[in-house]
């Protein structure tokens, strides 16, 4: 009979699953996340798949990780370093333990760390024995060797026995972290239903890890983390690419509109046409292309329809549609691109993250073909830009980009769901009165009517030539031409009336302004909130908006000695900053295919401040 | 199908050509076979049975693909190579409307030869009329992928070394549901496979031999002059033996795979001899022997319907497959769309 | 012609299989397809008679498009479809080089389509080895254009309803000179097809039918496993009968233009009534025979060589053009190349 | 017997022949050129095409223009308004009178003056008998019947006498002008050598113009314009195209390797393919593709194999190249991307003349993929940058994006005929050593070797994704990428070194610089010479290397109060310069499918020096 074993309790903490693609590593970790989130711990996760799709068993390039963030209070990143490495192979340990923070926890599968699997991994020599882990908390568990006993008697083969030993590794960290094993319980009922020996055996070796906990005399402390006060709500966890998906399932619903999605399989935007293509109920169509030129035209056509279309796309797909939002643009049709960034250029890092496509948004496309740019700033708020893209490109009548990035769009965090009012109204009026119509009429936004095909009386022409003023039909004269390419680039200025100030977070002015755009606001805002912490008086500017910029863009600038831009690219968006407002920036880059860590940016902040010096 | 229902639900107003003419001077060339080919659509038009704002014209970009703003419906003017992409999106959005594709050779061989196999692959209900006149006309006279070997222009100024492609066969090839080819000289002719290719529910595919007086002056004139064309034209009619010639007096002999051309002045053969066209032939092997005419020394080039069959089209089936789902999961609302898999309440 | 002269110089060296491996580890999923395609390549590459260094293998993007990183010759990783075009500028830039390009169902039939058929147009001298699992792989598990009607893939969560290509039709009508089929699991029969595609002067195609065990797997089942493949799979040899069926008890017949399975073990046929195999014939009418068993039912799926022709290629052509205009115009020199036209004096 | 005419020297003029798309306008205006050349003015020319390939003879849409500026000083220019304006038909005087000088000379056909082509033109009276042509030196000469006149029982169809009339409009022209017609002449009988019926008719035609002149009442003085100082040396006229077409064979021969050409035709581009298609004795190679993706990776497979490579396109084009131009990048392989804007966005006004593709050649790529930018400034200047893209290409392993545009690829001026020691050199070292050898091993330049297909021992994969430094093999490593994104940057920069000082004509330092780039160097260098003569201080300082800038930029640019910056875009260069140099410019922006004329460019500069004060 153990003894009832003491209870610390902590503010929040970073775990890591890692082990061979075949161990279900994915599925630990987000069968541990959904019970911490039903806990009601805030959250940030992110997967960390091998760049090969399956690698030998046991060697390093075939190690899957995924890794969890939570807090009793509200956090923005899945975390810097982890607390606690779960590691299923030597192999996995290798390629995790530079990652670790000093004095973390480690607990290893030691059934696994045999010779074979050793020498796999490029050990000479068995780390759990050799020494090289002091330094940190080594719990070294038998896993495999454990299960297979649990399961003793089971009749199911010993390969399937030895599958669930991931389930025996969450039951101890369920235990370890003093959360409720019965939702991953019942998930495994579902799961499983037609296999009622595999729904036993998993929730044997559930069992068997959670009171291997209780009962070994190896742990001495269990933890736990209380529920974070978040906003009265229901909530779902939701990757990026899945709130995207979302975002305009929501749009369609809002407007009334049909969603047509034209697009191409790439990583990492794959996901977002795969959950599309699941929504037939809710009247999506999803057209997957022969290319990514065909899957923005399919769009243009389906705009020109009187469809909510929209395409995404990566990187490489984003070159290939240069062309076609050209047409987008000049035929004023709306359409949304999402470009998830990876690493370019070229083919490049396409499973690491990156922000090095702004330029090309925003500059990349032959003559003057300005169009609005939108960026996410985390996996929820993929779902608010998607809504907020489709009703800027219907109201203006323009192809709108959104961007994110393979950070936020794997990463996953929970999202509030919204009711119907939650949502931004999304009106649509397509023409209808064949009285006074003209295809390049403008209303006060300086958009054009959306007359759509089958609409009696409204028949007209559309097309890449330049067209004049008013009618729409082909001109060539001069001063039409000058007109024309005026009223594009104002119609997308005027955006700039429709959009939040650029808000500032902390101090109003001063001396250092941080200014994030997209995927680094999570870090940036973290290693503020911990600044203030030491004392620090910060402030943050975050942008969402990156053509037009909010209206007190320049203003908020101004109000600051220096401003520091940390970006994923060589200094695109610092770029633009000095382009527009003429205003000099301290460059933060990063370009590794990595996120920025939330200890980069407050060390970075720190040297700018002088250290200690500059509370 | 739903939507054929709707397709094919007839206009109450009557239409004439003229109704189908738009309000923009027409600017081809004098002469440019493209003038013929806009007629014989606007007199067929009015025999699609459809609503003129249901019907749309789709491009990409050539002289040919200025035909849209010649015509009074809904039209896009896309860019170069991309008329079937547009044109499918439109289709997938709205498939009520029936849409149409008006393109040259190069825009649908040469830079949009990737769409245009798709389409016909996944037989998307779009008519598509290629008007071939071996050129590039818009650009000012290059060879395109449909200019005979050893074509002299402006970019093979020694003859091309190119070997063109057979439309045909990379339609058929590709699963186009109808093929055909016509001639801009041969009005009738035209606006039969016109309205054919109107009612046929699926990729339907016109090849329009077209005269650029400019630039290709007579790439088809043995096709189209009095005294020469009965023996260089053989017209494909379903059910018909397959005769050409002044008289008729020479016909298509099938010799197991080899077809053969037999005279049938002389008393050796007889109109019995001769092959049997058959549009609904279920074997599509015909029209690859059909479509080789062209490739074979004297043998003439056949015109009309190589094959006309049913199978379904990609935009039905993507209607069947959302009608299926919704009977079975209920129309989407907000509340399925988020509470599905793990959610929980912050209270 | 000269450079075929070259092409076919024996290399001095005598290679082995293992000379033709690169130094990188081989990292596709155990068990995939694609390993026992390398090995058949690597087997068979002694036998081009080529030097090591006078082979590139290009590729576009994809797990089978990683191939040229594991062969110790030249190679080029593209980008996704573009392998035909960009192994077409090697050709025609060096035409000494054997040229071959390993690619995917998605990575030439997909995004590269365009490029592939203009590829067999002009018969450019590309031997063409496409890695056929009818499925995405690298970017883990969408539908290709050569999934079957109704796959359920991660894009297609409720089947597909798109019909797929028929890979050799479309080869073939767009003007492939070597066409061929094999199977992953059937190494001798795919050696000697790379073999004979690397002797032939043209535009080699060959597609190979390939196992994803992780996305796919099983999808060549029906061919590859021992109890039913003799009943489902046809191997197409020059001047024999086409066989089939354990006991090669079955054969093909061809009524007219209609293929039909006539069994020998009863007395009602005998060999001397199946249709025999001609890779040479000049009518290429017999591909599209053979290539439409994949679409009837309960036809065997034949591999081998459906047909092998010989047609100037463009990179012949256009190194004898330049040959030609050289010995007509002298070569090129700086004053030849301004002294043209009005010129004029100031001094 | 008619007396002696008076003959008045000027200094320049401006001569645009015009008329139906029918009437042979092209080539009475080369032949004008040529005749000009021979003279030895210095001269600059350019057509002006319909829209339409053909438009309906007589309508407005299918007139056809050539203008022609030629002096005995030297010019930049081919002028923007005529002095002297000839007419073939009612058509062509409507379109073209809004551009000629007031109190200018129009020539008209009078014989095509007749009610049919009164309409066509869109005239309600015949503006040659209503007055409105007050205000201008206008000729009459009923010049088809005097043509016809001319050829009285030639044994040639009317159509064909009626065809001769534009050789009578050259030689009345000709002796207008007091220039020689032998050369035409002898042009004539080449050209028509098998039609000597044909040669006669035109013979006697541009004889009975000249003749026409030289006896008729209605000319009372000619003109002459004396030959220009140029330097010394043999010339033929060019247009960028053909110039562009020169400069690369010309590199060919220069370095030694064989040229490569993959590309699609395209306006105003397709020239250059045609051009070099004509060249197979000097080994060039042009692939026409299927497309421009296919045209530019064919040229990226041709130079992996150890050509000079190069692809050639417009706007729409260029904007499909996009992520091939990325492939070059990340493979470190020579290459020369030719762009000939026009006006966009997408297919926008094919025929018309633009800059507003600068943006995209800098950025219009994702992921960070630099490359040099440069622009040609005049047709003659295209022969000399093509050799420069080239030579940088090579030197630096790189792809090059070279802009030119309609304006200058379409006009003409005459080229100094260099010898093989003007030209610059383009060292060629192939690798062969095996020694040692790595695919991304660096020299002094950081280009990495070109070792090509066919080389014993030096068989490497080279692609898309991140290479190992040094080694080329894949390499997801996040401080490789890191470094390899540096170096890739860096590499560019590099060029810098390598390219000459920004030059200042003028004033070095002082109140306004003008700064010009590309096509708008003539314009604004004439409006230069002009207001010096009338005694203002300026300065001009051009840039032919956009990316990277010239090393003494900034210095330049401070060196002025103000910095103008004349663009055919919306201020491009204007952005560039911000964020290079923080340094604000005032744009001076056109974009109505034109080029920038002489007089607007002065007409800006007065209006910033404060009119004549500004002295
Ligand atoms: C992306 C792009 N590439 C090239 C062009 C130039 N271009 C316009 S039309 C055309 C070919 C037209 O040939 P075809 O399709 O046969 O039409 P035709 O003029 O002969 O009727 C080309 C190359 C373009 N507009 N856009
Ligand atoms: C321009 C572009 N679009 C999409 C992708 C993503 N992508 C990479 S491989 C691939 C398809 C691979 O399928 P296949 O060619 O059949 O090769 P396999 O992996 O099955 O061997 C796709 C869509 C890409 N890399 N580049
Ligand atoms: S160029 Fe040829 S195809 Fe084009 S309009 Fe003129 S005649 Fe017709
Ligand atoms: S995903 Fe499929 S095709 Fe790709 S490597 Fe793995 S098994 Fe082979
Ligand atoms: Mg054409
Ligand atoms: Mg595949």
């Amino acid at each position: 009979m153990s003894k009832e074993k003491e209870v610390v309790v902590l503010d929040e903490v970073t775990v890591r699953f890692a082990g061979d693609s075949g161990d279900g590593m994915q599925l630990t970790g987000s069968q541990f996340t959904d019970t911490t989130a039903a806990v009601g711990n805030d959250l940030s996760t992110l997967p960390d798949f091998p760049a090969e799709i399956r690698a030998p068993a046991g060697s390093l390039s075939g190690v899957s990780g995924f890794q969890l963030h939570f807090s009793s209070s509200d956090i923005q990143t899945p975390g810097d370093s982890p607390d606690v490495l779960v590691a299923m192979n030597p192999a996995a340990l290798k390629v995790n333990l530079k990652d670790m923070k000093s004095n973390g926890t480690i607990l290893v599968n030691s059934s696994a760390f045999d010779t074979k699997n050793l020498k796999l991994a490029k050990y000479d020599s068995n780390p759990l024995e050799d020494g090289s882990l002091q330094g940190y908390q080594l719990i070294s568990v038998p896993i495999t060797q454990l299960t297979m006993g649990a399961l003793e008697g089971l009749d199911i083969s010993l390969k399937e026995k030895e599958r669930c030993k991931n389930f025996f590794a969450l039951g101890l960290m369920y235990w370890l972290y003093n959360r409720p094993i019965e939702g991953s319980s019942k998930w495994i009922e579902t799961k499983f239903a037609k296999k009622p020996l595999i729904v036993e055996a998993n929730k044997k070796a559930l069992k068997a890890g959670y009171y291997y906990g209780e009962h070994t005399e190896l742990f001495t402390t269990r933890y736990d983390v209380h529920k974070a006060k978040l906003p009265k709500g229901h909530y779902r966890n939701v990757s990026g690419n899945e709130a995207v998906a979302l975002g305009f399932v929501s749009a369609s619903l809002r407007s009334g509109l049909p969603l047509f999605l034209g697009s191409y399989p790439i990583t990492p935007a794959s996901e977002i046409l795969q959950e599309l293509s699941k929504y037939k109920n809710f009247g999506v169509k999803t057209f997957q292309a022969e290319d990514e030129i065909a899957g923005i035209c399919s769009a243009i056509g389906a705009s020109f329809a009187g469809n909510l279309a929209i395409t995404t796309t990566s990187g490489p797909g984003l070159s290939l549609k240069t062309e076609a939002m050209g047409l987008a643009v000049i035929t004023e049709l709306p359409l949304v691109i999402v470009n998830v960034q990876r690493g370019g250029p070229s083919t490049g890092l396409p499973t690491k993250t990156e922000q090095s496509d702004l330029l090309m948004a925003l500059y990349g496309r032959h003559g003057e073909a300005p169009l609005p740019v939108l960026a996410a700033s985390s996996p929820a708020d993929c779902f608010w830009m998607s809504l907020e893209a489709a009703r800027i490109a219907i109201k203006y009548m323009t192809p709108v980009i959104l961007l994110t990035n393979g950070y936020i769009a794997l990463g996953s965090e929970p999202l509030r769901i919204p009711s119907i009012d939650d949502l931004p109204e999304i009106p649509v009026n397509f023409r209808k009165d064949p009285e006074g119509f003209q295809p390049y009429m403008r209303d006060e936004n300086l958009a054009r009517p959306w007359a759509i095909p089958g609409t009696p009386g409204l028949e007209h022409r559309i097309g890449g030539l330049e067209k004049k003023h008013i009618y729409g039909n082909i001109s060539y004269e001069p001063e039409n031409h000058a007109l024309m390419t005026k009223i594009r680039d104002e119609k997308i200025k005027n955006v700039q009336k429709d959009i939040p100030l650029l808000e500032v977070e902390g101090e109003k002015t001063g001396d250092l302004l941080v200014l994030s755009w997209g995927s680094t606001y999570g870090p940036v805002k973290e290693a503020m909130r911990r600044l203030k912490k030491k004392g620090y008086k910060l402030s943050l500017a975050h942008l969402k908006y990156l053509n037009p910029f909010p209206a007190n863009t320049a203003d908020v600038l101004k109000s600051f000695k220096r401003i520091l831009v940390p970006e994923l690219n060589l200094g695109q968006l610092a770029r633009v900053i000095r382009s527009e407002f003429l205003i000099d920036v301290i460059q933060y880059n990063k370009v590794q295919g990595q996120p920025i860590k939330t200890s980069e940016v407050e060390g970075k902040i720190l040297e700018l401040l002088g250290g200690e010096n500059g509370k | 199908m739903e939507n054929n229902i709707k397709n094919n639900e007839v206009a109450e107003v009557k239409y004439t050509a003229k109704d189908f003419a738009s309000d923009q001077d027409v600017k081809w060339c004098p002469g440019c076979g493209d003038y013929s080919i806009l007629a014989q659509v606007q007199r067929s038009s009015p025999d699609f049975g459809e609503k003129l704002e249901n019907i749309v014209w789709v491009s990409g970009i050539g002289c040919s693909s200025r035909f849209p703003y010649y015509m009074s419906t809904y039209g896009f003017h896309g860019i170069h190579g991309r008329a079937a992409a547009i044109a499918t999106g439109v289709k997938l959005a709205n498939p009520k409307l029936q849409v149409w594709v008006a393109t040259g050779d190069g825009d649908m061989l040469s830079i949009g030869g990737n769409h245009f196999i798709h389409a016909c692959r996944k037989n998307v209900n779009l008519k598509i009329i290629m008007f071939n006149n071996k050129i590039y006309g818009l650009t000012k006279g290059q060879y395109s992928p449909t200019s005979e070997l050893g074509k002299v222009s402006k970019t093979s100024p020694y003859g091309t070394v190119d070997w063109p492609f057979n439309s045909i066969k990379l339609a058929a090839g590709s699963g186009a549901t109808f093929v055909a080819r016509s001639i801009d000289r041969e009005p009738k002719h035209l606006q039969e496979m016109i309205t054919r290719a109107s009612k046929h529910n699926g990729a339907a595919f016109i090849e329009v031999y077209q005269n650029c007086p400019i630039f290709n002056d007579g790439a088809h004139a043995h096709l189209t002059e009095k005294d020469v064309k009965h023996d260089n034209v053989i017209v494909m009619e379903h059910g018909k033996p397959l005769l050409f010639g002044k008289n008729k007096d020479k016909g298509i002999r099938l010799d197991g795979l080899n077809p053969e051309i037999i005279d049938l002045s002389d008393g050796k053969w007889s109109v019995n001899d001769v092959w049997v066209h058959d549009e609904l032939d279920d074997n599509p092997t015909r029209v690859f022997l059909l479509a080789r005419f062209s490739d074979l020394q004297g043998f003439p080039i056949p015109i009309g319907v190589f094959r006309q069959f049913n199978k379904a089209t990609y935009n039905d089936n993507v209607e069947e497959q959302i009608k299926l789902i919704k009977q079975k999961k209920g129309e989407g609302t907000l509340e399925k769309l988020f509470y599905t898999g793990n959610t929980w309440e912050v209270s």
